[in-house]
């Protein structure tokens, strides 16, 4: 179960500052709702886990993140991330390229290409909610990217996003996601046509 | 006359062949009383649940099941690893491969049994495979058939490479199966070359399942004291279950019993032997207490006997009037990860070669090519003989697209083509012996009961104002009743089939056979048999079957075996009893055996009325006065093999009206006229036809079993698979002509299955003939409103 | 997890039984009651095998959890004959041939006995959509609908001669 | 296809229900019908530590007038919405709708509230009450407050409703003279959601529209208003080429997701062909 997301999401700083904090890693993870890094093997592999709250539900992935590659001229990152569920009954990985680009002095964007792919028990009853899914997540993601930021900065923008990021979810809230699961279960009711693309 | 009168109440008092008598197994049913595979409970029984892959093509690197174990109520946790000391990590299958019984350090489909937990509670059970940790490194999986054999596809099945044929010849691919071929190929392709007309399509049999309404499970019992094995199980064939148990386990057969009760509807989906059935017997052997294992539903549809998957390619060459001269079949098999394909040893594409239907065709080839891919093993019958569904398909679609090309009408072109009745016994160029047929009377009062010249007149009217309707005829021949020894077995046993009748002292009767009823009726059809032959009221007949300690030895009930096979050899067991009994009324009555004649239910002395013996009368005196030198009591057994197959033959009609707008499709008329030889009892026959025509309407209109682009399966719950209601359900009407059988003792062919066979033609036919004035030659099942309407908008007509 | 009693009415007679809360009243019905006439065959609420008459409503027992039972009055087929007489759905589902492999005929007769409480006269039509909850594999519905017809016939001729002797 | 465990409440009362659900946050979910959740948790997706089952609360159910509104409990069965004299008299197209819903066993424990509450783009209920105008009423901690239809979906499952609040009631207008009202809905077989559907309440004076409402179910990320549709009919003498175009706009209005069922542009065909079929059985039978 493959989805194809293209992105764009603003961001108000410095093209430089954006893409220095987009190469912290750590950072970066952390800016993905419930993720973090658990352990930094070498230079681009890092091992780390993301815990994705659907209602009552709690679907929790450990994997490996690979950094395929950094290009300074482009102000682009590559990210591979994959991992399984802790239960073992589903897998998920997914391809990202940031980068960032420059729209005026102090304002540029965040670029986001990501293709996700979703194997096991959730492509088998959750797989068309698979997009909005990783939607919420990368929008989630952006706005925790855009102020980590800006709080780098300095003034009183830069407090008010220190403020926005400590009181972001630390999980992502996708209490409204078990419904995307129970109803694609029950709406695929004699819907015949294979969905294989 | 008096004597007719009294005679005819005595024949009806037996209730016997031709009585649509009330169903002896009814009372049970109707009452909760009857015992399916889940009512089993056990002193001290436990509970297995399975741990399945969530990966259609994955390695295990490793299982952990330490937090399984430490949950309070689990007793085992079973792996590949646990079986591998008793070599039954992997079993053989019906198709002369081999199957993991738990993943061997590789997954081949998604759900494949990786582990078994058994806990003192089913909740129990449940919650263990929750706790059961699985790492998998996934591969890249094929799901479809025609990527199998890609110079570069990854090897779906590594413990057999090296292995240059699995059973059935040459492979030509590590994912190849095999290449199986009927017929003449150099002569079909000149006549090909050579032909006025020749006609080709693409044409899928999808995959589906036949998904019954109770899922498979067991009960393994086994006694460590006394050294048994009980196994009650949902299965169509307990006799051959026995024997591949007994070559997995290396007990005994006579250490064996397997037990099946009652069973809650099968359509080939009980003939296999499960995973899951062999884990919970040797988790039973070990731990020395009952183990159930009860599928669910999703499991069901996901794991255990999915049918068709045949990719084909028809064509057939014809002059200009429609006669066929040539046919060719090629057919790309998707058998799953394991070839588990039920099939006699000597046909690894079962009877497919019946492909040439109800025509006489001179010249035929077909070939098929089996593949393995990342889907779920199996390949089973669903109510149908092996692959026969496939080959009926194939060839009433063909006809269908030949009259289409040739502009001739549609019962025309088939009536251009017939076996004529004094061709029979017909021989095709694909090798069967067809014994008997009738098929043009049959297409004639089909056609006039439905008046289809007044249907295709309406049908040019309604298209004049853009108004969509369908005529689909299918005028199909089945192959049943597998079969001679001669040409088939499965692991070496020849699929005879056996009766054994014991006639009481006070005239009452047991028979006890080798079939399997899974809703059939054989209760009541094999009583009125025997009521027939032996003058014995069929309500004192107690039939028996489904325990392999009671039962004589049969193949069971699958592939319409039970009336050709199984009520022959009833008939043939009740004639060895009355010739015994003739000799006993000659003895009471001082006669010579040629003096007497059979009467209903008694011998009497030729042209002396009142000088008679009745059965009940002979029954008492087996036990108490036989003659000089024989033996007391009265029975008999009887192992049938038959001389041939049967062939059942029908014509169906079936008019629909679709919606433009939104591609609904609406089953106006079905009419069903089937030929299944003699009738025994017309209310069962009755609704055998419209059971099959509803599992015929239901793979032709929505079912499926999808999966993506990486084999995750895609709707494989009752939410999901296609089981009409009684809304959608049409009405059936139903008809018949009699053709017996020349070989068979009763004339009898077999019913259950050729509305399922010659049902799913019919209603593709019917939609595609709705298209065809808009240049449609076919399109694939299932036809569901949004493929209908595809199709419409992309040719400019859904307004 | 700690069970708790739940007690209700089942057939006419009332019952105590001890369970978690996630059981799940087939279940309990089946495995403690030992009423095995209603079965499991979707686990999702679409065949209507596990039919049951709750409180005076035909529900899917797959799809409550016993403990919901606490005070109702539930009906299974075990409880549809009385003092030994069939009803006449029973009956009629026996004489027009409305079962194969019986595996539904539990689900079926509890819920056409409640159908037949709401609409005692029922057309073609409403017996298919009153009976729409209910899958069959084997019948194709077809003789089914005629033992219901049946059964309806029956069951308001006997009212009437009810009525006439009243 | 085993659930899960968890702890059992079954309160009496709206405010016990309230008080539980503050208590336990998202550790608890709220029991209706059980028709969508008990699968989810025999499949382990849904895992609650707490099910607050609100069967036992009998003020929730019910169906009354109440100063010329129709009220109707949360807990009022689909089944009991047909059966209702009530509405069949002063509002057919609702017991129309139900009607359609799963089937009979299930509409007997299918709630209108669970319906309405799940804020599912598959369900029913939402496009009804857009198209009757309902208003709902939340009842949380802090006291109780009321949300019409239109507002109340925000996104794909994601409604007004806070956490900690329960839908206790749903109040609307009754039909008015010289009003029409139709739902028609394309599924592939009984107990299907929806592949496409259409509700239209349309009010006539002769052969003139005075007012319309549309609503569209499964077509969207929620229930969508087909607004634009109901512009082209108001004020309008009602012809077959007006309601083409009404049908038009309402295929405009639609953004369906490609699932199972059928792929966005046979969807939106669909949601314009079943407002063709809405509008004109709305109109005659306000013509009466």
């Amino acid at each position: 179960m493959k989805v194809t997301l293209d992105k764009t999401y603003p961001v108000s700083a410095s093209a430089n500052a954006a893409w220095e904090f987009l190469q912290d890693i750590k950072s970066v993870a952390s800016c993905m709702p419930g993720a973090e890094i658990t352990e930094q093997s070498d230079g681009t592999h890092f091992k780390g886990m993301i815990k994705v709250k659907i209602g009552p539900a709690v679907a929790a992935f450990k994997g490996d993140i690979e950094v395929k590659s950094i290009d300074a001229n482009k102000r682009e990152l590559i990210l591979l991330g994959k991992g399984s569920d802790t239960k073992g009954s589903s897998s998920a990985s997914m391809l990202l390229t940031a980068s960032i680009r420059e729209v005026a002095n102090h304002q540029c964007e965040l670029v986001g290409h990501s293709e996700v792919t979703v194997n096991g028990k959730m492509a088998s009853f959750g797989g068309r909610m698979m997009d909005s899914i990783s939607e919420r997540i990368l929008a989630q993601f952006a706005d925790n990217f855009a102020n980590n930021v800006i709080a780098r900065g300095e003034g009183s923008v830069a407090d008010a996003a220190a403020a926005r990021v400590a009181e972001a979810p630390k999980e992502l809230n996708g209490l409204a996601i078990v419904w995307h699961f129970i109803t694609d279960f029950f709406n695929k009711l004699f819907s015949r046509e294979s969905k294989q693309s | 006359m008096a004597a007719t009168a009294e005679s005819l109440e005595r024949k009806d008092k037996l209730e016997g062949i031709g009585c649509a008598r009330k169903r002896k197994e009814d009372p049970r049913f109707i009452q909760g009383k009857g015992t399916y595979i889940d009512d089993i409970k056990l002193p001290g029984m436990v509970y297995g649940a399975l741990v399945r892959s969530p990966h259609a093509h994955a390695r295990i690197k490793s299982i952990n099941k330490e937090k399984a174990l430490a949950l309070p109520g689990v007793i085992t946790v079973l792996t590949a690893d646990d079986l591998k000391p008793l070599s039954l990590h992997w079993m053989p299958t019906l198709g002369s491969d081999v199957q993991a019984v738990l993943a061997d350090e590789k997954v081949g489909f998604q759900m494949q049994e990786v582990a078994m937990v058994i806990a003192e509670e089913r909740y129990i059970a449940a919650d263990g495979v929750e706790l059961v940790e699985v790492e998998y490194e996934e591969l890249p999986a094929i799901v479809d058939p025609h990527k199998s054999m890609d110079a570069d596809a990854p090897i779906i099945r590594e413990d057999l490479v090296g292995k240059d044929e699995v059973g059935h010849g040459k492979r030509l691919h590590d994912n190849h199966i095999f290449t199986w071929e009927a017929g003449d190929k150099d002569s079909t392709d000149a006549v090909f070359d050579s032909a006025e007309v020749t006609v080709k399509e693409e044409i899928l049999n999808p995959r589906v399942h036949p998904c019954p309404l109770e899922t498979c499970g067991c009960v393994g019992s086994f006694d460590k004291v006394k050294g048994q094995l009980t196994v009650y199980m949902t299965s169509q064939n307990p006799h051959l279950v026995r024997t591949v148990l007994a070559m997995l386990s290396g007990l005994p057969e006579s250490k064996i019993r397997v037990v099946t009760n009652d069973i809650g509807g099968g359509f080939g989906n009980k003939v296999p032997v499960y995973p899951g059935y062999v884990v919970a017997i040797v988790a039973s052997i070990v731990l020395g207490r009952p183990v159930k294992w009860i599928e669910s539903r999703i499991e069901n549809i996901s794991t255990t006997g999915f049918a068709r998957d045949y990719h084909g390619i028809g064509e057939l060459a014809a002059d200009k009037n429609g006669r066929i001269k040539a046919l060719r079949f090629n057919v790309l098999a998707d058998h799953g990860a394991f070839n588990s394909h039920v099939s006699a040893t000597k046909w690894p594409a079962g009877l497919f070669s019946i492909c040439t239907g109800s025509y006489d065709i001179p010249t035929a080839h077909v070939r098929v090519d089996a593949v393995y891919t990342n889907k779920a093993p199996g390949g089973v019958a669903y109510r149908c003989s092996l692959r026969v569904t496939e080959a009926v398909y194939l060839i009433e679609r063909m006809i269908d697209i030949l009259a289409q090309k040739l502009d001739i009408d549609k019962a025309e072109i088939r009536r251009r083509n017939f076996v004529q009745p004094d061709q029979f016994p017909y021989n095709t160029s694909l090798g069967w012996t067809v014994d008997s047929g009738n098929y043009e009377p049959a297409l004639d009062k089909v056609l006039k009961a439905v008046d289809y010249e007044g249907l295709r007149k309406e049908q040019a009217e309604k298209r004049a104002n853009g108004e969509l309707m369908g005529i689909g005829i299918s005028t199909f021949t089945e192959i049943v009743g597998a079969g001679p020894t001669k040409a088939c077995d499965i692991l070496g046993i020849g699929l005879f089939d056996s009766c054994e009748i014991r006639v009481n002292p006070t005239g009452s009767a047991i028979a006890r056979m080798g079939t399997q009823t899974q809703g059939q009726g054989h209760e009541t059809t094999y009583a009125q048999i025997i009521a027939t032959e032996l003058g014995i009221p069929s309500e004192q007949v107690q039939v028996e079957e489904g325990d392999t300690d009671k039962a004589p030895y049969g193949a069971g009930t699958w592939g319409s075996r039970s009336t050709p096979v199984g009520a022959a050899a009833v008939a043939k067991a009740a004639r060895k009893i009355r010739d015994k009994a003739r000799k006993i009324a000659a003895h009471l009555l001082e006669v010579s055996e040629d003096d007497l004649e059979w009467d209903i239910d008694q011998f009497k002395v030729k042209g002396v009325p009142d000088q008679a013996r009745t059965m009940k009368e002979i029954a008492m005196a087996a036990y108490s006065n036989v003659p000089d030198g024989m033996e007391n009591g009265l029975e008999a057994v009887d192992y049938y093999d038959p001389p041939n197959f049967t062939f059942p033959f029908g014509a169906y009609v079936c008019v629909v009206d679709i919606d433009p707008k939104t591609g609904e499709i609406k089953v106006r008329r079905f009419y069903a006229l089937d030929d299944c030889g003699t009738r025994i009892n017309d209310m069962i026959i009755d609704g055998q036809v419209h059971g099959g025509l509803t599992e015929a309407f239901a793979v032709a209109m929505g079912q499926l079993v999808d999966f993506d682009e990486d084999g995750n399966l895609l709707g494989n719950s009752l939410m999901d698979y296609f089981l009409p209601t009684t809304v959608e359900t049409p009405h059936w009407e139903t008809d018949y002509t009699v053709t017996p059988s020349p070989h068979h003792p009763l004339g009898a062919k077999g019913v259950a299955e050729s509305p399922h066979v010659g049902g799913i033609p019919c209603f593709s036919n019917a939609v595609i003939d709705a298209l065809s004035h808009l240049g449609v030659t076919h399109v694939d099942m299932p036809h569901t409103a949004h493929r209908i309407w595809k199709k419409l908008h992309e040719l400019g007509a859904s307004k | 997890m700690a069970k708790t009693q739940v007690s209700f009415n089942l057939n006419g007679a009332p019952v105590d039984v001890l369970v978690e809360p996630r059981e799940l009243l087939i279940h309990v019905l089946r495995e403690q009651l030992d009423q095995t006439g209603s079965h499991i065959g979707c686990e999702t609420s679409h065949c209507g095998a596990c039919t049951v008459d709750f409180n005076g409503e035909s529900v899917k027992s797959c799809t409550l959890f016993a403990v919901q039972a606490q005070g109702a009055e539930v009906m299974t087929v075990e409880g549809l004959a009385s003092n030994g007489e069939l009803h006449p759905l029973q009956q009629a589902f026996m004489d027009e041939h409305g079962l194969q492999c019986g595996y539904c005929t539990p689900g079926m007769l509890m819920r056409s006995y409640r159908f037949l409480l709401e609409n005692s006269d029922p057309s073609e039509i409403e017996i298919r959509e009153g009976m729409s909850g209910n899958l069959c594999r084997c019948t194709g519905y077809q003789n089914i609908i005629k033992s219901i017809q049946k059964a309806a016939t029956v069951i308001n001729e006997a009212g009437r001669d009810e009525a006439k002797t009243a | 296809m085993i659930p899960p465990s968890f702890q059992y409440h079954a309160p009496g009362s709206v405010d016990d229900a309230v008080a539980l659900l503050s208590q336990y946050g998202d550790e608890a979910k709220l029991l209706a019908g059980g028709h969508s959740l008990l699968p989810m948790m025999k499949l382990r997706f849904a895992e609650p530590e707490h099910l607050v089952d609100i069967n036992n609360i009998e003020s929730l159910k019910g169906i009354r007038e109440d100063n010329g509104d129709i009220v109707i409990g949360a807990m009022t069965s689909e089944n009991a919405l047909i059966n209702s004299a009530l509405l069949q008299e002063k509002c057919p197209l609702l017991p129309e709708a139900a009607r359609l819903i799963a089937d009979p066993q299930v509409r007997n424990r299918g709630t209108i509230g669970g319906d309405i509450a799940h804020g599912d783009p598959a369900n029913d209920h939402p496009a009804i009450m857009m198209a009757l105008d309902a208003t709902f009423t939340l009842v949380g901690p802090s006291g109780s407050r009321q949300v019409a239809a239109t507002d109340f979906y925000l996104g794909t499952f994601y409604t007004a409703l806070e956490a900690d609040e329960i839908l206790t009631e749903i109040g609307f207008a009754p039909q008015s003279p010289n009003t029409g009202a139709s739902y028609h809905k394309l599924k592939r077989k009984t107990g299907d959601f929806a592949t496409a559907a259409a509700a239209a309440v349309v009010e006539m004076s002769g052969e003139t529209c005075k007012t319309a409402r549309i609503a569209l179910t499964n077509l969207g990320p929620t229930a969508l208003r087909a607004s634009d549709a109901e512009a082209v009919l108001a004020g309008q003498v009602i012809t077959d080429d007006l309601i083409d175009q009404a049908a038009q706009k309402a295929m405009e209005t639609c953004d369906p997701a490609e699932d199972l069922r059928g792929d966005a542009e046979y969807k939106t065909h669909m949601g314009g062909e079943m407002t063709r079929r809405a509008i004109r059985t709305a109109v005659k039978r306000a013509k009466g």
